[in-house]
């Protein structure tokens, strides 16, 4: 099987999304020739043409309420954002429109655009090339939302969002855009939506995390050992509609969570998972859960380590679960 | 009133017509028009009417802007997309949206093909070409682009129209349409009407470009002005746009002058920020009246023949209201539908709490 | 004292405010001469002239973005959303920019911008005329959120509101517009941002309301007395930053926590709402929190009352809650 | 190669300047302004530098476009306002930004008067009329607009200049802002710097109007063309807009036609994307080196010159460098301050949180 970075996955996946379906259109900022500034769409002009693989003028507004229309002719546009943080010009588009279409129109006007674009810290970036902005998108009904952590869930769940049938935004990590590397198969496979993965197995604690930060749960969980703590990690994949069933069979075992994003705290999407938890699994918990998340204020340049929840956060927390 | 140059204008005062822009309708054609139109200000009253009632909760009307709406809409093939604004029922129900439907959507019933989902005038009709009405100002314009430029990439043989009004003209969404339009040269009809008003808003302070026509510059695209009450000029001036757009030559800005003679809806109390008086200039070129007098003139029309019109409408309009007004609003489950095109496990959730909780006091209506 | 409704009452302030700081500006549409959809300005153009009061063209963006320009040369800009429905457009000026200002240049420019906007459901407004959208609001660090339910309150919230140095998004329940009246204090008075306020006190369960559903909490309060339940009602005034001493004081003699708004459930602020009290007051709980909300679906126009989250949902939370 | 007509050019190829629009500036302003040019170059091949050794995390420079940006911020006083784009740093320091403290912002130190909040090169200077620099395309140009509006409300002789690119004018701000300018009849100076691109982006792909400067017409404005690479061409042409904004005549859109060397920034290689031949008919338009012609060709200047004042600047540019490196990183508290002008509960509970807490294993730099 090749050894695929995620960059690399996305861009194998796209490529077989569009050979297979010519109704399949690529549409942002700087992914014609120069293939994006991280290099996603990288050679699919060449493939596709100019007319499958669009760089528009400098208007997320722009490129989302035409792809909206796009999708409501009956192609399936897959729109690049460059940096999630300038997503909001696209917001009402977004939220009021490609949202609520199938809905608003009795079921005439579907519209099935997949938004894909790279999120988080960890590159230097700073307020503007940072944000991890899942919870503004979950809260709207209609979308569905992904964050995959691996270069094959990547190119399983794009495969995914690209066949569902509904509006999908597509959150990709950008920290481990290359560090995310893997054996993936060559040929079209997929990886469901709405399923979680446990991708460390453990019986005192349930971490759930996604996206880079994965990796930092992973980190901490290994290091909890040494203080006698075997933590449960699950990569939600899919956030929204999340794998409730996965979240709850390891919470009912472990009894304790601890949930991990890099977005801010406040309305994040970790308070929703700590109520999804809380309601349905209240007499299971035996202490209260704990969200190691960003800060509540904007992304910080220098000192973005300090601001990220990475493993020097999230270990403190594992212990904490479990002690209390 | 507006700058009057450059204008395209078909009707003369003598109701006789411009043969340089003549768009050559039969009388047949004229007919049909003219009885839409009528039909639509009958509709526009009595819907008004009901909404006073408090039958239904809201309207948006057409008043004084039955010939944009209805001749741009004429002038635009089946097979063309027509994205509309709020106001432009009147140009549905000409394409063959069903008038019994449109009553449903007015009131929200089960029958209602959104569902009772959005409010009165959002309805939504992909058989006859038309799109799915949203209230946000300026959202569909993109998305005509999107729809148009999307065939042309399938090498399909479809253009689209989008009607938007004067006000519209500010939002982000008129700058996007037209920019992507210029530059991936889209066959969209970019229809501005120009009503003179944004609710309260006068166009004097929507922009200070002379004419709305003139903006299309900015963006590569051609700009044309058009009497808006005048069901000729229009048709011809729109034909004109399609066949660009057909030939490859791109996206056309449309101003309709016109002017919005009633309230912005049934919301609003026009009193408040303008004086009536300023509705005379345009009572004296009422698109209706000036298609009436060219037919009586050429003997295809009456008052007989008005008198029946309106009775067939009035008739016709009372059964679906009376047909609307039996049907129950939408089932409890039908909230839960369409959201995705499956429902996922925490809308069944919500779904069996709501169908197995207690009923809301009064269901309005 | 005068009675005043809560049109009136804003009205009112924002008199007040600009009789007394003539940097005081307001920008919207159609606030002008017809005052405002609501008739919320009214009179106000006639007073201040049209260099304060400030019919727009009809942009939302650009309303807020001049309106963060004029804040940066020291203006006190309060602007008027006719609708939250349609504060998308601006959201991209209000997280990126407004709420980002002070800190990103380090505090030299403080941009000062009070947004007033209608919200929520009941008047039969269908998608597009009932939004409560404060969750992707309060996610954002930098912004202060606001959500008065009386008259009284609502003046001396936006008296608040503009006296305070930070942005705040200011949030009127206009199905109460008209109905919640009182006597109102006809001179300059404020009530504090960050205080909640105890509007029914109870021993065996708190429930947390802002907005048009105090008062179906209200409701559903007084009828489970009839069932031997005596909720405490607590009503939020100011979202974010929220009063949580006065939330945790009463959860930890309940034990019992139900949570109201108008909102999709998902990601709503009563997930945050129920983060906060989980994490602080877990071992007071008796019961799992309860969230009565919206449901995850666009807002309907004919159900609306069945969507709503009003006093008939509300009631047989209060039971549960106590019961379980 | 843009369209030339009505590009306003003084500079002549004979080193004489055209009287028509000679600004008039004496030697000294012009030794002023190269000087600047000159470090402005200078320092950007530096920056460069520390970029490609991991010194500093990224810089984005302004290669051919110093005329431009110079030329605009020079011809505006002392109380106006400059809202820049990301490119303009040259014009900073030129105000007055004192060079230390925007090293100290490049490398994100403790007395980065940003505090090391912000990307490189996304400094504020206040004291010097300066903006606080954004990311996000074009959401300077409404707070431009805003803020000379302000300033008109209270009746105060202040105008603004805000710098953007050809990518900007598709933004929502660009319409935004130009149109609410029309309206209010907004005393701010639109300063387009045509450089050709947008990253990748070229400008025949971001309209299909023949010129950015015709845009002006969409909103009632009036729109300019200049040379962006001939320095008295600029300060001409701006100086004249801020005198009809000054005397109420409202804003001007000036296109200053000029044209990205370099990459869009560090994070960029240009070769993927453009040959290296697109350059050359550029490269004998150099801003620079037309002026340091003209300053020769009048005796002002000479290699002895040009080796003293580069020693200088390097000196000075060293050992701010060599400050900002022995500068830490702003302290751990810093992060949440001024998130709100006091922090509230949440955050000084974060604050503890973060504080009492250990510290990430390797923080950059
Ligand atoms: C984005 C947005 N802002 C505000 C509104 C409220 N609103 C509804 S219609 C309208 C005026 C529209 O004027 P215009 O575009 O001229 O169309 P007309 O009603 O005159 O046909 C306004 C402000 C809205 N629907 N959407
Ligand atoms: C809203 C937004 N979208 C995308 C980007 C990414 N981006 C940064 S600069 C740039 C191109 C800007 O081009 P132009 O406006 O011509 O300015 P120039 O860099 O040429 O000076 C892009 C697409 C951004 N910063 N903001
Ligand atoms: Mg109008
Ligand atoms: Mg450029």
């Amino acid at each position: 099987m090749p050894q695929m970075n995620m960059v690399q996955a996305i861009n194998d996946a796209l490529r077989i999304a569009m050979r297979a379906d010519d109704r399949v259109v690529i549409l942002g900022e700087d992914v014609g020739r120069v293939g994006g500034v991280f290099r996603v769409t990288a050679g699919l002009f060449d493939e596709f043409g100019d007319e499958r693989v669009i760089d528009t003028p400098l208007s997320e507004n722009g490129i989302v309420g035409t792809a909206v229309g796009m999708a409501l002719y009956g192609l399936v546009p897959v729109v690049e954002i460059q940096f999630a943080d300038f997503i909001w010009p696209a917001y009402d588009q977004i939220v009021n429109e490609l949202a609520k279409y199938r809905y608003r129109s009795g079921g005439e006007y579907p519209a099935k655009v997949v938004i894909r674009a790279p999120v988080g810290g960890g590159i230097r970036g700073g307020h503007y090339h940072s944000q991890h902005p899942e919870a503004p998108f979950i809260h709207v009904a209609g979308l569905k939302v992904v964050c995959p952590s691996s270069a094959y869930d990547a190119k399983g769940l794009l495969l995914s969002a690209i066949a569902d049938p509904d509006p999908v935004l597509f959150f990709e990590p950008k920290r481990v855009y290359r560090a995310a590397k893997g054996e993936v198969p060559a040929g079209a496979f997929t990886v469901p939506l709405e399923s979680a993965a446990v991708v460390r197995p453990g019986r005192h604690v349930t971490v759930l995390a996604y996206g880079a930060m994965l990796y930092e749960a992973l980190d901490a969980a290994s290091k909890a050992v040494a203080h006698g703590v075997e933590a449960e990690v699950i990569d939600l994949r899919t956030l929204w509609p999340v794998d409730i069933t996965t979240i709850l069979d390891s919470v009912r075992r472990t009894g304790r969570l601890v949930v991990v994003h890099e977005a801010p705290r406040t309305c994040g999407f970790g308070a929703e998972l700590v109520s999804l938890v809380v309601e349905r699994a209240f007499y299971h918990l035996e202490a209260p859960p704990i969200r190691v998340t960003g800060f509540d204020t904007p992304f910080p340049y220098s000192l973005e380590m300090e601001y990220m929840p990475l493993s020097h956060r999230i270990l403190p927390a594992l212990l904490e679960a479990v002690r209390s | 009133m507006p700058p009057d140059d450059g204008v395209v204008r078909v009707l003369r005062d003598d109701l006789t017509l411009d043969p340089e822009n003549d768009p050559g309708l039969s009388d047949a054609e004229v007919l049909h028009l003219y009885r839409h139109m009528v039909m639509t200000r009958l509709l526009d009253e009595r819907l008004v009417a009901l909404q006073r009632q408090g039958r239904i909760g809201f309207h948006v009307g057409s008043l004084g802007e039955e010939a944009a709406i209805l001749g741009a809409a004429f002038a635009m093939r089946k097979n063309d997309f027509i994205f509309p604004c709020y106001r432009e029922f009147g140009a549905a129900l000409m394409r063959g949206f069903e008038l019994g439907v449109f009553i449903h959507n007015m009131f929200g019933t089960a029958k209602d093909t959104v569902r009772g989902r959005q409010m009165p005038d959002h309805y939504t009709c992909r058989r006859v070409g038309w799109g799915s009405i949203s209230s946000p100002v300026g959202t569909q314009i993109t998305q005509a682009v999107g729809f148009a430029w999307g065939a042309k990439i399938r090498k399909q043989d479809v253009a689209t129209l989008v009607y938007f009004g004067d006000g519209a003209t500010s939002s982000s969404d008129f700058h996007s349409g037209m920019n992507f339009a210029g530059v991936f040269r889209v066959p969209t009809i970019f229809f501005c009407r120009n009503n003179g008003w944004a609710i309260s808003v006068p166009v004097t302070r929507q922009t200070a470009s002379r004419t709305f026509a003139e903006k299309a510059a900015a963006y590569g695209i051609l700009g044309v002005r058009v009497d808006g009450n005048d069901l000729f000029a229009v048709v011809s001036t729109v034909r004109k746009a399609l066949e660009r757009g057909i030939r490859g030559q791109g996206a056309t800005l449309i101003e309709a002058i016109t002017y919005r003679m009633g309230g912005h809806s049934t919301s609003d109390d026009p009193n408040r920020y303008r004086g009536s008086e300023v509705l005379e200039p345009w009572a004296s070129r009422d698109p209706i009246g000036r298609v009436r007098a060219y037919l009586e003139k050429r003997e295809l029309w009456d008052g007989a023949a008005e008198e029946r019109l309106i009775a067939e409408i009035d008739k016709e309009f009372r059964e679906a209201v009376a047909v609307a007004e039996r049907t129950p609003l939408p089932p409890l489950e039908s909230m839960f539908e369409d959201v995705y095109e499956r429902p996922p496990w925490h809308l069944l959730e919500q779904r069996a709490q709501l169908l197995n909780g207690p009923r809301a006091p009064s269901p309005h209506s």
